[in-house]
């Protein structure tokens, strides 16, 4: 089970190591999500530094959801989607190891953008543990959420306009929870960030235990 | 009266949208009932529920 | 023992009938030649048996087991190499074939003879996927599928971009399977070089099985 | 029950997807809507109320008639998702094809209902709140995600494929649209720790006997309102389904004409006359 989950998420890391789509494209987008932001709400940069929980975390979703569109588009290249079908993996192990590529591109995306904000807004840090825990805990729960419902647009033409339609409203708490425990630890927020992480904790989990359970059902022809 | 613009808005949004949609639905029931076989359209009969998805 | 086992199977692509009732008996160890004009169904065929169809009607069980119920059990019993050769692009041929013959369980070794078997040029195996010619794609495809040791052996259209060399190694897949005790049912246009090493051939035509002549 | 086969031999029945119960019930909410519009703008009086303190009027004054429709549209959209999902675990349990459409039906008027919610909410809320929404509002929120995912689940239903993976997507969609929306309220609640909704309209102590009356009056006629649109919308969604099917056996007669076109070219190939390979 542990050996297919990493031999699937090896894969998934292997393409993009070699494509590069995640690192030369999602990325730049992001920061230029970062960029745009600091236009549109002026160069104040004590507003910037308020509202960085926020814009961090739309910015990060945002590109997200081009990191999960991608995650789903290559297996549909030429059938591999039907030769994973074929291949007799268990689709909870199938679901699992998209989920882990996709988290670790995630993860790096949202470390680099981490940095850009930090430069960019001029954001205080106070709380390094909360705001890495919480970075994690939330990456895991968008990475699963979207890998469960790019598995269900697979195959789809209108995949890239469905996908945004379907993952943003689910993605909302993760936005609300994530911005809130940033706050405490940026220190703009008098909030509890750890119960803030706990949620987020939570929310990660359901998702990848329904994702295990469910991908088997999504994997099946259409 | 109070609030009278207001009240006719809320309660014209609601009679508008709704009214729309039965419409549309209606139509739409119409439309597909002229070509359905009248035998297909057992309204609600016990036996549509025996049916499972991918049976003939 | 019957392998392939199907009575009046429709399959539904969309609205389309691509199978209109297709009843066939295949017998463990034959080999079977599907001929017909294009759109008869023969790859939809290929593709039921394979476990990746929709039964609308009919019944059938592949392996002795049910199209309608076990078709996860048949997917991995069975070798299909069809039109889609089910590699990744962006990886070498060597991570193409090393990944799928881990997620089919097929041994080291067992991916080396089939390595061996469908003569892949070493060479390419640290080129990536896309810059392979259709032939090579091929060849990668049906060592993936031999790598698994299929009881079933379903080749659509398998000599399609091969050069002479390919081909004669398809023959001689056919028939050392059909010889080790594995079914195959093959889908081509190639009557000439497919006949003399099958043991029949069914005409597909209209989404049904039309009973053919024994092979000469 | 009537079957469609008296409709038209009798021509009782004019439309497609009435039968004689829908046709009962139509004319029931017929009547029954001008009694709730009687008793919604008519009988019941305005919200006043003389505040003890200073000796001004306050309350909602006539605003309130507008709760009479945001708050049966609230609570037919809660059931009509509710019903939605009960229809999706059942599509995965059973695979039953009738709990898909219903699931589907219901959900296109939880849309319509969660819409309502919003707009009716929000025009009673500039008069009373002084602004058409609140970020703070936990009902008001989850109410708005809750219409988000219900179009992603009708977007999910529209997808391409065969009736029955579409139906199982729509199904782990449908469940999940539940969870989702529990997701939702628990963290906008924790997030916005106030809220400036009325936590009971219905228990608040000022109410009068009419205007409860009428409130749950509104409440019923909403609810059978939704079981009439309920019992189309699954009618056309069957509908559509069978519709689907039609033209099978003319299909499938289609398609084996064509072997016997290939027979005769086949007759010919063995005869040495003709190639087709």
């Amino acid at each position: 089970m542990l050996s297919d989950v990493l031999l699937i998420a090896g894969k998934d890391l292997r393409v993009e190591l070699r494509s590069r789509i995640a690192l030369n494209q999602v990325v730049p987008f992001a920061l230029l999500v970062l960029v745009l932001f600091g236009f549109a709400l002026d160069a104040d940069s004590s507003t910037l530094a308020t509202f960085t929980p926020g814009l961090y975390w739309v910015a990060v979703v945002l590109a997200a959801l081009l990191a999960v569109h991608r995650s789903v588009s290559l297996e549909d290249g030429d059938g591999a989607d039907e030769g994973l079908l074929m291949s007799g993996l268990h689709p909870a192990s199938v679901f699992l190891g998209k989920a882990v590529a996709l988290i670790a591109e995630l993860l790096l995306l949202a470390l680099v953008l981490l940095g850009g904000v930090l430069i960019l807004y001029g954001a205080p840090v106070d709380d390094v543990t909360l705001l890495l825990l919480t970075t994690v805990a939330a990456v895991i729960g968008v990475g699963a959420a979207g890998t469960l419902y790019g598995a269900l647009l697979s195959g789809q033409r209108a995949r890239e306009t469905i996908l945004p339609i379907l993952l943003l409203p689910v993605l909302a708490p993760v936005v609300i929870g994530a911005s809130r425990a940033f706050g405490d630890a940026m220190g703009s927020v008098a909030t509890d960030g750890w119960s803030w992480l706990l949620s987020l904790t939570g929310f990660a989990m359901l998702y990848l235990a329904v994702g295990s359970v469910a991908h088997g059902a999504l994997m099946e022809e259409a | 009266m109070t609030h009278v613009g207001y009240l006719v808005a809320g309660w014209g949004s609601a009679f508008l949208i709704i009214g729309i949609y039965t419409w549309v639905l209606i139509q739409r029931g119409n439309r597909l009932a002229k070509r359905v076989p009248v035998e297909k359209q057992r309204w609600m009969s016990a036996r549509d529920e025996a049916e499972r998805i991918g049976d003939a | 023992m019957s392998v392939v086992s199907l009575r009046n199977i429709v399959v539904l692509l969309g609205q389309f009938p691509a199978l209109s009732g297709a009843t066939l008996e295949v017998q463990a160890g034959e080999s079977v030649l599907l001929q017909g004009p294009n759109g008869a169904g023969k790859s939809t065929l290929l593709r039921l048996c394979a476990g990746l169809q929709r039964v609308e009607r009919g019944d059938g069980s592949i392996l002795g087991h049910d199209l309608h119920r076990e078709r996860r059990i048949i997917r991995r019993r069975v070798g299909l190499v069809g039109h889609r050769t089910m590699l990744y692009d962006d990886l070498t041929t060597g991570e193409n074939l090393r990944f799928w013959a881990r997620a089919v369980r097929a041994t080291p070794e067992e991916l080396d003879q089939a390595i061996e078997r469908m003569q892949i040029d070493r060479r390419l195996m640290d080129v990536p996927t896309r810059q392979l010619s259709a032939g090579q794609r091929r060849r990668t495809a049906l060592a993936v599928a031999a790598a698994r040791r299929p009881e079933l052996w379903l080749l659509d259209e398998p000599h399609a971009g091969l050069d002479q060399a390919g081909r004669d190694i398809v023959d001689s897949l056919i028939t050392d399977a059909t010889a080790a005790g594995a079914t195959v049912l093959v889908a081509s246009h190639e009557l000439d070089r497919v006949r003399p090493v099958v043991d029949r051939q069914v005409t597909v035509a209209g989404g049904l099985i039309l009973e053919g002549a024994d092979a000469v | 029950m009537t079957t469609t086969q008296e409709v038209v031999e009798t021509g009782r029945f004019d439309t497609a997807t009435g039968s004689r119960t829908t046709r009962m019930l139509g004319w029931a909410l017929i009547v029954g809507l001008i009694v709730l519009l009687w008793l919604a703008f008519v009988a019941t009086d305005p919200d006043i109320r003389i505040d003890a303190a200073s000796g001004d009027e306050i309350g909602q004054f006539d605003a309130v008639r507008l709760i009479y429709v945001h708050v049966p549209m609230a609570i037919v959209a809660y059931t009509a998702f509710t019903v939605t999902a009960i229809g999706s675990v059942m599509v995965l349990l059973r695979r039953s094809v009738w709990w898909d459409l219903v699931a589907g039906a219901s959900a296109e008027i939880g849309a319509v209902a969660s819409a309502l919610t919003l707009i009716t909410g929000s025009i009673w809320g500039r008069p009373i709140w002084n602004t058409y929404w609140r970020w703070d509002d936990v009902r008001l929120m989850t109410t708005l995600v809750l219409f988000m995912l219900a179009l992603g689940y009708l977007a999910v239903r529209r997808l391409e494929g065969s009736a029955e993976s579409r139906a199982r997507r729509a199904a782990i969609v449908g469940i999940l649209l539940v969870i989702n929306s529990i997701i939702v309220n628990r963290s906008v609640e924790w997030w916005a720790s106030q809220t400036l909704h009325q936590q009971s309209t219905i228990t608040d102590a000022a109410i009068e006997d009419l205007t409860l009356f009428t409130f749950m009056y509104a409440i019923v006629f909403g609810l059978a309102g939704y079981v009439w649109l309920l019992i189309k919308g699954f009618r056309v969604a069957w509908l559509e389904r069978q519709n689907e099917r039609f033209g099978l056996v003319e299909a499938l007669e289609q398609r084996r004409a064509e072997a016997e076109r290939t027979d005769a070219v086949n007759a010919a190939v063995d005869t040495g006359t003709g190639d087709q390979s």
